[in-house]
């Protein structure tokens, strides 16, 4: 069980609450850097970057109907973002959090219209959003108890996972939970009115408030909670954690399992508030866009909520900008690139500055 | 030995600052070619500081480094190598992963094939002349510390060089070891090699050095001159050493003898009872095997040994940490199968001596590492969710009263120095109400003051009433706490003598190997 | 079995196989390297592109199969001096650097694809193939294992250079010193940042290299996405593998053999949904990590930045 | 007025995207209406865009992807915008569009069937799609009309491999190493992979590979092998959608591509010889007189089914 683990545990003598003002701070100017860099490539494909950006303020922040689509984007981001907390701050590196999100929707999608057809929904959805986060953690187990058992590195058996869960969904649909009345192999659909209820004349639904409680519950688990502690210490120094007779094995379990429920769980929600239902190309990949946004929020629940509102006005915006402007839809993925990039850039230098401070 | 008149190395005026220290605070010192210069100071004093600026690891903030007279910016460890200043670290400088004889050859340049024949031979000679027996084939990570730290100081031999930095080289060594390394300072004195030897025993440090420094809170607060030093009568000069470390009167120097035995009558309430205890440690695969003695209550029993004979894995089965067979009954209660929370709420309690591997969580505070064992339990948590006052609280009190040197509690254990990290761990053992302690190393790496205040500790715990195990390969230490005291070798507890005058005889016989089996 | 299975269809089976397996073999080989010194680069799919995009323009320029494997591994490293830059040099987070590689070199290849090619979609010639005399004789199995473009051959090679490197020479052990416990390494005077820059730029090259490798041989054209995935599936043959790297060919070639027994099975008539055949590559590495995992332990300071002298 | 198109892929692909989009352009052209191109929007979830079009004015949308009909039914409801998609048509608001052309790939069999040398075609597709499905096994009629023994390797690159040209290349070669000199492909930025194939490799008996590709026009980078193409020209149908929704009975017809406007229909290359055209031109007549019947099969086990049981007949 000895691994490299600093790196994704982070050097966090018990973060202040607001410790995320400095990283914010900082997110300024490597933002400003990456447009900059950005727009010269827009202009080297020979569009008007100002144009470009205004629209995605325009369309992803300032008009109410982006407003909205930036809010609903964020639901699956941020659920994603607090099982991401509880692993990494745990050392533990649950890169299977894309399948167990594939997991989660499609045991909602399986369930939730039979169970809206036979329940009322409000017993209906949060059924389907249990099951869905039981099928999240069931698909971490695996890799859970290879690492727990035998100390098999969970990355590799994760990542395996995920590549399974996608095909795995894929023929469950195609083969058995396929929506006859559909050509499209897709599961049955839930309908509208029997998804979540949205906040009264928007697109949002309750699924923000169900995705801000539970990246909060995470972030508060870890930082002040007895079992956060815990977990983070099997982050930190597994053998300190044998040694205070924390039970390795089991804490990895729970770390990995309880991981694995949120990424069920985050499927479960966006299905039931957004989807409806399930599409055997259904792998959106989420994780890989959250991870990098977890570590630039320093596993912060409250810096998550930031950089996932920040990066959903940005794919939101940037979709229709790029419609408008005649811009290739890749191009957004340069963008990110350089934001990212810029961004750790900026996260890096806060680090030295809290290093000097302390 | 005449010390040659020009030094080899020599700092001026250096300064190093850490976030919240002031490390060293304008140091100067001068190293001469074929003398041993002794370096004492207390725990952070700034010993460690100092050479890993000789040894190009840490730059000076102020102040200039010379060798030869001329002034070098040491840019790296390998500028110091080729400088000829050669260090062996006071934490383990060895890749775990490679074998010995890989680790004794790296460094050579990238694209040429390394030759093990001729190593694993010079190794073993080497070794032999060290009088430890080390596979040069061996994975480092199954080597017990103390081996790690004699590969290094063997590497560090063979590459010779002009100057040769020990920082606490002795602390994991026998005394058999100690005598061999004192030797072998010699042999390199002899060719010219400068020796910088870094220890908290005073006796070491007078047996071998030709010159003594002493650095206090990062100051260079003076030291003994050669001539002085021969001149002087050694119960003087220790003297006046323990004067300059702490002031005046503040350490006894006999309390770096570690202090006269005291006979006690003691309660016959066995406390602790273990019967053929066997196991063996899956991390560094060394084991014991059939240890059976019992403590009584207020009594304090020793077990004397060479590093690397099986101490380490028996403390951790009397822990809970490794599983074993036999039978640990503690205050009569049979405690069965390895449980180390179990056990720690039953009042068993492990002083570690792998503070940073195991002991702490280098990256939380002190504060946090103060309570590591006690996580979910009131007063510090409620309804699971912590209590930072409470904790703080806590940790603030041990704090002073253990005389952490450190910026705060707040501080990640991590920065502190070896010593300070220590005290951290026996506050954190010592508080509560424990039952049985056992001790591993308690003192290792602790200066005099420390030491002293240490053994205090260890005696007033056992005088109220704790039953203690005292696991150290300083036979002093053991000689001077213990009202018993039980001998292993090769893994196996060979014969428990009481002690007294004779004890120390006996002991030494136990140890040589020289009566077998006669356990009392 | 159906008649259709003759020899020739075996032959373009196995061909197949090896070429598919072959650019995760290369990407696979520089991801190990780059692991064992510490560095995690999660950027290899980025740089397959970056490589693949280079390879098929440089041929497409004239300048051969060969110059367009050097192209793509130029560019491949040159792409990795990022890494080199913020992760090694200055410690940055390498998981942000390197998904932010991935996503700005797949976004921009896609871009210039558009720009450069979408109206058009050249097509390079076939690369010529060369025969191993006996071997590509034996019957079925000779003419598609024995007969490929000689780059297939190096590329194959370099496996076994690697793992010469690793077990015969100092910059083996320094390698994995640097990956294990760099201030070891430090402290025996050999430069760390120097050791992991040299690694990553290698991962870089080989996973350029492994890009263009599957442009000019593999599909003979570039189109956006192209690599879909084979950078990650590298990185975890790369793990699996440790410091093994013909374990690194055996795992690309049986992916390669999944993917032919798909179209093997599917023209043959039998009906095998794709999904689960899709699957099989990635349950038989569940299988090697259940039987050999343990082995599948990473090296203790593999994302840790390091900073000498630092507690 | 303003019609939208929303697109999975870039429009540069001479296939599926393409053609919507430029059906679209022309239809906008032909009916005096503003359109909106939102291209390379992914198979992901694209109710945002649905809306801010409905929002920006578009009073015509085609979702046009098949994974785009759930969304697209709900948002034309939610915003009473008009939206076309490949499920049924619910008017007066959803209407289905069927583009399937069946019958233009039985011609492409008929075609193929006549061509082939080796006596073995293969059928290469990106995924198993309906439209695919319906083509496959139009073309396998097509085929069967012609002559029982003729073999059929049906191949899929993947579950949804539209941009894997590595993986395109190599199966179409080894199709083709089987022995068939035909290959009829399906699959987006994928057919630029079997194209490639077809140019690169022969079936071990040494004849020459034709391509025969759909949807779109690859005639300007043709190198010599492109034999056909089963063409979907999407502008009649669009522009009969905006007249339709003008005339307010939107939906209550569906809309689809038809051999009598020449909206579904094979591409003539100079490759095809004049005789066998003429036969072509007869066969579309028959079926257009509805002598010939083509059935359309949408199901992936049926698809194969066609296939596989054909081998069975053919040994
Ligand atoms: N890298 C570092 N970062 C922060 N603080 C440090 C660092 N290195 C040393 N210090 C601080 O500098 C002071 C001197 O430490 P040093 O290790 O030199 O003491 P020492 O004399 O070696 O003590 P010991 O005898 O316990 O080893 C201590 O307060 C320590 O906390
Ligand atoms: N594989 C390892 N990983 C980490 N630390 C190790 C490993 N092997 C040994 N150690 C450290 O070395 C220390 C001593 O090693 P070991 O457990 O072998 O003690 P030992 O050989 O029984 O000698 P003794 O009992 O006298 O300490 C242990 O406390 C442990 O922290
Ligand atoms: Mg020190
Ligand atoms: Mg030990």
């Amino acid at each position: 069980m000895t691994e490299s683990t600093e790196f994704i545990t982070g050097a966090t003598p018990a973060a202040p609450r607001f410790g995320f003002l400095l990283p914010l701070g900082l997110a300024l100017l490597p933002v400003m850097a990456a447009l900059v860099a950005a727009g010269l490539v827009l202009l080297v494909l020979g569009s008007d970057p100002i144009e470009y950006y205004s629209y995605v303020v325009q369309r992803g922040l300032l008009r109410w109907r982006g407003l909205q689509a930036t809010v609903v984007n964020m639901v699956p981001l941020l659920i994603l973002g607090g099982a991401l907390i509880v692993s990494f701050r745990s050392g533990l590196w649950n890169l299977g959090i894309d399948g167990q999100y594939l997991l989660g929707t499609l045991t909602a999608g399986a369930t939730a219209p039979l169970l809206a057809g036979a329940f009322p929904s409000i017993v209906a959805l949060p059924l389907a959003m249990l099951a869905g986060a039981v099928a999240g953690a069931l698909w971490a187990l695996p890799p859970a108890l290879l690492r727990a058992r035998a100390g098999i590195n969970e990355v590799i058996s994760g990542l395996m996972m995920s590549l399974i869960a996608a095909s795995l969904t894929a023929a469950a649909i195609k083969l058995w939970l396929k929506d006859p009345a559909s050509l499209e192999p897709q599961t049955l659909t839930l309908p509208v009115e029997d998804r979540l209820p949205l906040l009264a004349g928007t697109d949002i639904n309750i699924g923000i408030f169900i995705a801000l409680g539970l990246v909060i519950a995470a972030h508060t688990l870890m930082m002040r909670s007895a079992t956060g502690l815990r977990f983070r210490i099997l982050g930190l120094n597994p053998a300190a954690a044998t040694h205070a007779g924390l039970g390795v094995p089991k804490l990895t379990l729970s770390v990995l399992c309880l991981s694995g429920a949120l990424g069920g769980l985050a499927g479960a929600v966006e299905l039931t508030g957004v989807l409806g239902k399930m599409q055997a190309s259904w792998h959106p990949g989420y994780g890989f866009a959250v991870v990098p946004l977890v570590f630039l929020a320093r596993m912060n629940g409250w810096a998550v909520i930031v950089f996932v509102f920040a990066f959903s006005v940005l794919q939101i915006g940037s979709a229709s900008a790029a419609t408008r402007l005649g811009v290739p839809q890749d191009f957004t993925l340069v963008l990110v690139g350089f934001l990212l990039l810029f961004l750790a850039l900026s996260e890096y230098a806060g680090e030295r500055l809290r290093a000097k401070k302390v | 030995m005449t010390a040659a008149p020009s030094p080899v190395v020599s700092l001026r005026e250096v300064t190093k600052r850490f976030p919240g220290v002031i490390a060293n605070d304008r140091v100067s010192l001068d190293f001469f070619p074929g003398e041993v210069h002794a370096l004492l100071g207390e725990n952070g004093a700034g010993k460690s500081t100092l050479i890993s600026m000789l040894a190009g690891v840490q730059r000076p903030d102020e102040g200039e480094i010379a060798v030869d007279g001329a002034a070098v910016a040491i840019a790296s460890p390998r500028h110091a190598l080729s400088l000829g200043i050669g260090t062996v670290y006071q934490h383990r400088m060895l890749v775990p992963t490679l074998t010995v004889a890989e680790n004794l050859m790296l460094g050579a340049p990238w694209w040429r094939r390394p030759a093990l024949g001729g190593v694993r031979a010079r190794f073993r000679e080497a070794a032999a002349a060290f009088g430890v027996s080390v596979d040069p084939d061996a994975r480092v990570e199954n080597l017990s510390l103390g081996e790690q730290q004699q590969v290094e100081i063997i590497r560090a031999l063979w590459r010779g060089g002009r100057l040769l930095v020990l920082d606490e080289p002795t602390a994991m060594l026998s005394p058999k070891g100690v005598e061999e390394l004192g030797a072998m300072m010699g042999r390199m004195k002899a060719l010219g090699i400068g020796i910088v030897f870094i220890t908290h025993h005073l006796t070491e440090a007078l047996d071998f050095g030709d010159r003594v420094s002493v650095l206090r809170g990062g100051r260079s607060v003076g030291g003994i001159a050669p001539e002085t030093l021969t001149a002087l009568p050694r119960a003087d000069a220790m003297a006046e050493v323990v004067r300059l470390m702490f002031g005046t009167g503040l350490a006894s120097a006999e309390a770096a003898e570690g202090g006269a035995h005291v006979p006690r009558a003691l309660p016959n309430t066995k406390m602790l009872e273990v019967v053929g205890l066997s196991g063996r440690s899956p991390r560094s695969g060394s084991s014991f095997e059939d240890v059976s003695f019992h403590v009584r209550k207020g009594e304090i029993f020793g077990i004397a040994g060479v590093d690397g004979n099986g101490q380490t894995p028996l403390a951790e089965a009397l822990a809970g940490q490794i599983a074993a067979t036999g039978s640990v009954v503690l205050d009569g209660r049979e405690l069965g199968p390895a449980n180390v929370a179990l056990r720690y709420q039953l009042g068993l309690r492990y002083a570690t001596d792998d503070r940073n591997g195991e002991g702490m969580v280098g990256k939380l505070p002190i504060s946090t590492n103060m309570v590591l064992k006690e996580i979910g339990a009131a007063p510090f948590w409620r309804r699971g969710i912590e209590r930072r006052a409470a904790i703080d609280a806590h940790a603030s009190a041990l704090f002073a009263a253990h005389d952490v040197r450190a910026p705060g509690i707040h501080t990640p254990v991590g920065r502190l120095s070896g010593g300070n990290i220590q005290k951290v761990l026996l506050a954190r053992e010592l508080s509560g109400s424990p039952k049985v302690i056992v001790y591993s190393k308690p003192t290792h790496g602790l200066d005099l003051r420390n030491i002293e205040a240490t053994r205090r500790r260890i005696r007033e715990t056992a005088e109220a009433g704790v039953a203690t195990v005292l696991i150290s390969t300083d036979l002093g230490e053991v000689l001077a706490l213990s009202d018993r005291i039980g001998v292993m070798v090769r893994g196996r507890l060979v014969g428990i003598v009481e002690n007294g005058p004779e004890a120390r005889l006996e002991v030494g016989r136990l140890m040589a190997g020289i009566t077998e089996r006669e356990a009392a | 079995m159906p008649p259709i299975f003759n020899e020739p269809f075996l032959a373009a089976l196995l061909t197949g196989a090896i070429i598919s397996a072959l650019p995760l073999i290369l990407a696979g080989l520089g991801e190990q390297m780059s692991e064992r010194a510490g560095v995690m680069n999660i950027g290899l799919e980025g740089m397959m592109m970056a490589g693949a995009l280079a390879g098929f323009a440089a041929t497409l320029a004239g300048l051969g199969v060969w110059g367009g494997m050097l192209a793509g591994g130029l560019v491949g490293a040159a792409v990795s001096v990022i890494m080199v830059l913020f992760c090694v040099r200055q410690g940055m987070n390498q998981i942000i650097v390197g998904i932010a590689i991935t996503l700005g070199a797949t976004g921009v290849t896609s871009l210039m694809h558009n720009a450069w090619y979408s109206r058009t979609y050249p097509r390079l010639d076939a690369a010529e193939k060369i025969a191993l005399p006996g071997l590509s004789q034996i019957p079925v199995l000779g003419p598609g294992l024995f007969t490929h473009h000689p780059a297939t051959w190096a590329g194959l090679f370099v496996a076994l250079v690697f793992a010469f490197v690793y077990r015969q020479t100092f910059l083996g052990l320094n390698l994995a010193s640097a990956g294990e416990k760099p201030d070891a390494l430090d402290a025996a005077g050999i430069d760390v940042t120097r050791t992991r820059s040299v690694a990553v730029m290698v991962a870089g090259a080989m996973a350029g290299l492994g890009g263009a490798y599957m442009a000019v041989i593999g599909s003979g054209i570039f189109v956006p996405h192209m690599t879909g995935g084979a950078g990650y599936i590298a990185i975890v043959l790369a793990m699996l593998a440790r410091d093994r790297p013909l374990w690194v060919v055996g795992g690309a070639l049986l992916f390669g053999f999944c993917l032919s027994a798909t179209t093997a099975l599917q023209v043959g008539g039998i009906e095998v949904p794709t999904d689960f055949i899709q699957m099989l590559p990635f349950l038989a590495v569940m299988a090697v990590l259940v039987l050999f995992g343990r082995n599948a332990r990473l090296p203790r300071a593999l994302g840790q930045p390091y900073h000498r002298g630092q507690r | 007025d303003t019609i939208a198109i929303v697109t999975p892929e870039q429009g540069t692909d001479f296939g599926w995207n393409q053609q919507g989009i430029e059906g679209l352009e022309a239809a906008a052209e032909a009916t005096g209406t503003e359109a909106i191109i939102a291209q390379g929007l992914g198979y992901g979830n694209v109710r945002p865009t649905l809306r801010e079009l409905a929002e920006d004015g578009a009073q015509l949308i085609i979702a046009h992807a098949s994974g785009y009909s759930t969304e697209a039914i709900e948002v034309a409801k939610e915003m009473g915008v008009h939206m076309v998609t490949g499920n049924p048509s619910e008017p007066p608001l959803v209407a289905n569009y069927n583009l399937t052309a069946e019958k233009g790939a039985y011609l492409a069999g008929v075609l193929a069937a006549k061509m082939t040398k080796t006596k073995v075609l293969g059928i290469v597709v990106s995924s198993e799609s309906p439209n695919w499905n319906a083509q496959s096994a139009g073309f396998a009629q097509g085929v069967r009309a012609v002559s029982p023994e003729i073999e059929l390797r049906y191949a899929i690159i993947g579950p949804a491999a539209y941009a894997d040209v590595a993986g395109a290349r190599r199966v179409t070669e080894s199709v083709i190493a089987s022995n068939a000199d035909i290959i009829f492909g399906q699959g987006n930025g994928s057919s630029f992979g079997m194209i490639q194939a077809v140019e690169t490799v022969t079936p071990p008996s040494g004849e020459k590979v034709w391509f025969i590709d759909v949807i779109g026009d690859k005639t300007s980078i043709d190198k010599g092998h492109l034999l056909s193409s089963v063409i979907w020209d999407m502008a009649p149908v669009f522009t009969q959608m905006v007249e339709d929704v003008r005339a307010d009975v939107f939906g209550t017809t569906t809309y689809a591509l038809a051999l009598e406007d020449g909206s579904q229909r094979l591409l003539q290359t100079d490759h095809i010889p004049a005789e066998i055209w003429a036969e072509l031109e007869a066969v579309k007549a028959q079926i257009m007189a509805g002598e010939i019947t083509v059935d359309l099969v949408l199901e992936p086990a049926a698809t194969r089914a066609m296939m596989s049981t054909t081998v069975a007949a053919a040994e």
